[in-house]
């Protein structure tokens, strides 16, 4: 059979963010598949080196946005670690809050974006309607939809108010039963079922071998979420285990993400419960000393990593991130090679790629 | 009399379609959330289209990335006549925060590349603005819509700063 | 007169209006199933017109004969095969003894038309959605034809105005033959290419599959060419399974009358919006399936169901 | 928390048959072990065996004289393991560890984009982030490079 091969990208309606698949395909099967990256790079490792850390924090939160909390609170911890700064108790709990909120609208956006894959547009609209919720929330907060600036280096910007916490409880209960509408339909709802079963297997030696990370490798059984192994902010005093899923495929990846929601609106509720009171930042020097670290947080897609090292400057000698997008490119090659045409834009949607992530 | 009839359909039907020039995500979440049912821009007759042969407004966002430079010229002149383009984001607008200091792969904006209509600032603008920015760049083809703006503009206070109308630049 | 009838009314100005009314009618059934406002009235006209008066590009290394003038046969085609559905009376001044064969044959050329624009389209997913288009029409177009031949088998008639007064006399064949009926439906949305049988122009895939490249008047056309379609099946299917112009009982009581072509018609637009109101359902509520499951889907559930049908009534009309 | 740093770099001393130049702890829990780089495939499958068997991601950085590679190491368990390697400026040349490790091959990619280390045996070398018209034999992250931009910028103010 003839081959043919034709790109996905970099402007193309299934991706919302450019990038370019050359996928060759014998009639409806994949046989290679090639990947550009590039389109989105902006040098954001090499602008931090030529600004201070306040402001390479508020770049570096603009790797991405979805979760740019994420990214600015990674950059923010490996920086206290630097300064042997102890950041408030009320103002770990606060990170958590936002993180998992963030979580929460990350995974909507996911199920989303992933039934208008499938073409269930009608599943999409809905979930981001409900996502308006949790959009709300965080713009109450935080004062802003994306993009919130929530954490600084020593502590968190804002505060959260009796008011808001009342709301915030308000908020999580309507999404939680929402979620549960959702879980019903992802789980139960025959077409779309037929559509992610089976699709986009990934076995766990596979997972492992390849590196993969957050709800990809943990829908393959491969217990990896550096809140609970690496515990950071406030997490070693919530007490949770990774969820996974022994399916491997599209399934599997969506009943991880949904049963993390869940996950995250339990915390979210939790940390409102036991929000200590106090402070909510400490002052932090301009001037960082020399030396290096590494931080781990895990974003909604997986671990986010950090690698900083000072020269005693205002200004870092190095920054280096690495996405978790970036990390699942080789397990969805691998993914991808032997499925159906037509099924790869599910698969590559599958494991939530980020590409300004992927890029920076 | 045709002429009237052409400008009275792109008014009532202008096809979007979504360009990322090396955006961060955050603009690109917004415009599709412009869609949904709070926001619904089916209901001024806005529909997301995948091909920009189809479209009559580009959205763009990013400031550009310099691989992604000629791709973006090239579905300009994919669009066929007559089209707008809207740059959304400050990213959008001016390429900062990420061109500059130390940056070596981005342009600045938008209009340093293809002419630009209307400009949408804000990181990331909410989706109101979006809609306003398109409902506006329509209102400069057709008077009879600036009560429809006025009345938008009545209902989100402050929202005609959103927006910056671009200098009209000869294609 | 037949000048008027062909190009006016229930010709090829009226089936623009409708089709473009059932275009709005279905978007805004959708828009309402997914908590949205929707589109206004006019916005299927204002379509047309905006992509009429756009820019016509045509890329380079394209056959601009043929690009240019397939789609015109595609709408061409379409508005032919309405010429022989019955829109307000069983007596049916175009009708003639075949004429469910002939409609079925016309409502076949739209198919061709995206696999001709396909294969003259420089793009690849043109060329994909070519080859989906072909193994879509594979999928749905034989138990279609045979959901058709169900009625036609107990009328004992080709001619659609036989299996109108057949209905009259007995019951609608919706009732008597409920598995031909569902199995049309579904044979319908394959023929529209709609949820879930979306898949030569799924737009998460292939962006618009054949039509990707085509812009301006052309794609005005094809838009028009589906739209109409949509219409003409709609029409087609209330014909010869919901009775066309007849009501229980209002029917008899205005036979003769000045007012039964209006009641006739009424009914007709009414039970076809119904059946554009089913597939509108069906788009909001399922999920795009893939070539491979689309073509076994077809075959078990629509192919082998509507034989058994056939079986059942060539049974039950021989005793 | 299963083993503390010195108990982990204690076992890795003992159990490595290889040379170890240096330990030192990281953060909370981020063991930095340097290695010569013509060991550094061979201390990379040592640690997968030793249970570190996730990849995080590899850094690369000028520092004038030498490029350092640092290839951080997880597991299931703190502490981490980060192996550190340093090869020269000039001649940036080391072997790929993708074969071994495939889970490297974007990262391996990257480096060899920004900082031009050529990774020796990688199966599919090409540009992964850098446009298609940047001109060869420039390489972003180096910190002569670093320094003409900080030039450029300082006149444009």
């Amino acid at each position: 059979m003839a081959k043919i091969t034709f790109p996905i990208g970099p402007q193309h309606p299934a991706l919302k963010e450019p990038e370019s698949f050359k996928i060759t395909a014998e009639g409806e099967c994949v046989v290679d598949v090639d990947i550009r990256l590039g389109y989105v790079h902006r040098s954001i490792e090499a602008a931090c080196l030529a600004r201070n850390y306040v402001q390479g924090q508020y770049v570096c939160e603009r790797i991405c946005g979805i979760c740019s909390h994420i990214h600015s609170n990674t950059f923010a911890r490996a920086v206290e670690d630097l300064l042997q700064l102890e950041v408030p108790a009320r103002a770990k709990y606060l990170r958590v809050l936002v993180a998992e909120l963030e979580r929460i609208h990350s995974h909507l956006l996911w199920l989303g974006v992933a039934a208008h894959e499938v073409g269930f547009d009608t599943l999409f609209m809905y979930v981001w309607r409900d996502r308006e919720v949790v959009q709300d929330l965080l713009e109450m907060i935080t004062g802003n939809r994306v993009h919130y600036g929530f954490t600084t280096i020593g502590g968190t910007k804002f505060d959260l108010t009796p008011q808001m916490a009342d709301k915030c409880t308000e908020g999580l209960m309507v999404l939680r039963e929402r979620t549960e509408y959702y879980k019903q339909v992802a789980t139960t709802e025959s077409s779309f079922l037929k559509r992610v079963e089976g699709v986009g297997v990934l076995t766990e030696q596979q997972a492992r071998e390849l590196g993969a990370v957050g709800p990809t490798a943990r829908a393959s059984n491969v217990p990896y979420d550096a809140r609970w192994v690496f515990p950071y902010d406030a997490y070693p005093e919530l007490d949770y285990q990774p969820i996974t899923s022994d399916l491997g495929d599209v399934l599997g990846r969506t009943i991880v993400r949904v049963l993390e929601t869940f996950q995250a609106i339990d915390i979210c509720e939790e940390v409102l419960r036991r929000l200590p009171e106090g402070d909510i930042q400490v002052r932090a020097k301009p001037r960082v000393p020399e030396g290096e670290t590494v931080a781990r947080c895990e974003a909604p897609r997986g671990e986010v990593f950090y690698y900083i090292r000072s020269n005693g400057t205002d200004k870092p000698a190095r920054v280096k991130v690495r996405t978790p997008s970036l990390a699942n490119w080789p397990a969805t090659i691998a993914m991808l090679e032997g499925a159906y045409v037509a099924d790869a834009p599910i698969i590559i949607a599958s494991i939530d790629p980020c590409m300004s992530c992927t890029d920076r | 009399m045709l002429d009237k009839i052409a400008g009275w359909a792109l008014r009532k039907s202008p096809w979007v379609c979504h360009f990322n020039g090396g955006s961060c995500n955050a603009c690109d979440i917004e415009i599709v959330a412009a869609l949904m049912p709070r926001f619904d821009l089916e209901r001024f007759g806005i529909l997301l289209q995948g091909s920009p042969r189809h479209a009559d407004v580009l959205i763009c966002t990013g400031p550009i990335t310099h691989q992604i430079r000629d791709r973006i010229i090239r579905v300009y002149e994919q669009a066929p006549e007559p089209k707008f383009v809207v740059a959304v984001g400050s990213c959008g607008t001016s390429g900062r925060p990420f061109c500059g200091k130390g940056a070596y792969s981005v342009m600045e904006g938008v209009d340093s590349i293809i002419p630009v209509h209307m400009y949408v600032p804000g990181c990331p603008p909410r989706p109101d603005a979006i809609t306003y920015a398109v409902l506006k760049l329509l209102s400069t083809l057709d008077p009879k819509l600036a009560d429809v703006l006025a009345e938008f503009e009545k209902s989100i206070p402050g929202i005609e700063t959103m927006v910056q109308e671009g200098e009209p630049v000869a294609g | 007169m037949p000048l008027f009838y062909v190009l006016i009314f229930p010709g090829f100005l009226f089936l623009l209006a409708f089709a473009l009314f059932a275009e709005y009618f279905d978007r805004k059934v959708v828009a309402r199933l997914q908590n949205r406002q929707g589109p206004p009235w006019y916005q299927p006209l204002a379509d047309t017109i905006k992509l009429l008066s756009k820019e016509d590009i045509i890329t380079h290394d394209a056959d601009k004969p043929m690009v240019n003038t397939v789609p015109l046969f595609g709408l061409a085609a379409v508005a032919a095969s309405f010429l022989y559905v019955p829109m307000w009376t069983k007596d049916w001044h175009f009708s003639f003894q075949g004429d469910l064969i002939v409609v079925l044959y016309l409502l076949t050329i739209p198919a061709f038309v995206l696999v001709l624009l396909g294969w003259y389209s420089p793009n690849p997913f043109g060329s994909i959605g070519t080859g989906r288009v072909v193994t879509q029409l594979f999928g749905y177009e034989v138990p279609f034809a045979l959901a058709l031949l169900a009625p036609a088998i107990a009328a004992q008639s080709w001619r659609i105005t036989d299996l109108l007064a057949y209905q009259d006399d007995h019951y609608w064949f919706a009732l008597i033959t409920p598995i031909a009926f569902l199995v049309a439906i579904a044979g319908l949305v394959g023929k529209l290419e709609r949820v879930p049988f979306d898949i030569p122009h799924a737009e998460t895939e292939i962006v618009e599959g054949p039509m990707t490249e085509y812009t301006g008047r052309k794609y005005a056309l094809l838009k028009l060419m589906f739209s109409t379609e949509t219409v003409v099946g709609a029409v087609l299917i209330a014909a010869i399974f919901l009775g066309g112009p007849h009501l229980p009982w209002v029917t008899k009581a205005v036979a003769g009358t000045a007012v039964a072509p209006l009641v006739g018609f009424l009914a007709v637009v009414l039970k076809a919006l119904f059946i554009v109101f089913l597939l509108s359902v069906i788009k909001a509520a399922l999920t795009r399936l893939r070539i491979d499951q689309m073509v076994r889907w077809c075959l078990t559930w629509l192919t082998f169901p509507i034989l058994i049908q056939i079986l059942y009534i060539v049974i039950v009309g021989s005793m | 928390m299963a083993e503390t740093v010195e108990q982990t770099i204690e076992k890795l001393r003992q159990n490595y048959p290889g040379e170890i130049l240096e330990t030192k702890q990281v953060g909370l829990h981020e063991v930095f072990v340097t290695v010569p780089a013509t060991y550094i495939v061979a201390f990379c499958k040592f640690l997968i065996e030793q249970g570190w068997w996730h990849l995080t991601t590899i850094t690369g950085q000028d520092l004038g004289e030498s490029i350092q590679l640092l290839y951080h190491f997880n597991g299931d368990e703190p502490p981490c393991i980060t192996a550190v390697t340093e090869i020269a400026t000039d001649d940036p040349k080391i072997a790929s560890i993708t074969p071994d490790v495939p889970a490297a091959t974007m990262y391996e990619r990257e480096i060899n984009d920004l900082l031009g280390v050529v990774f020796e045996g990688h199966p599919r070398p090409g540009r992964l982030v850098l446009p298609d018209d940047w001109p060869e034999g420039v390489y972003p992250l180096r910190l002569d490079e670093i320094q003409k931009r900080a030039e450029r910028d300082s006149e444009n103010g």
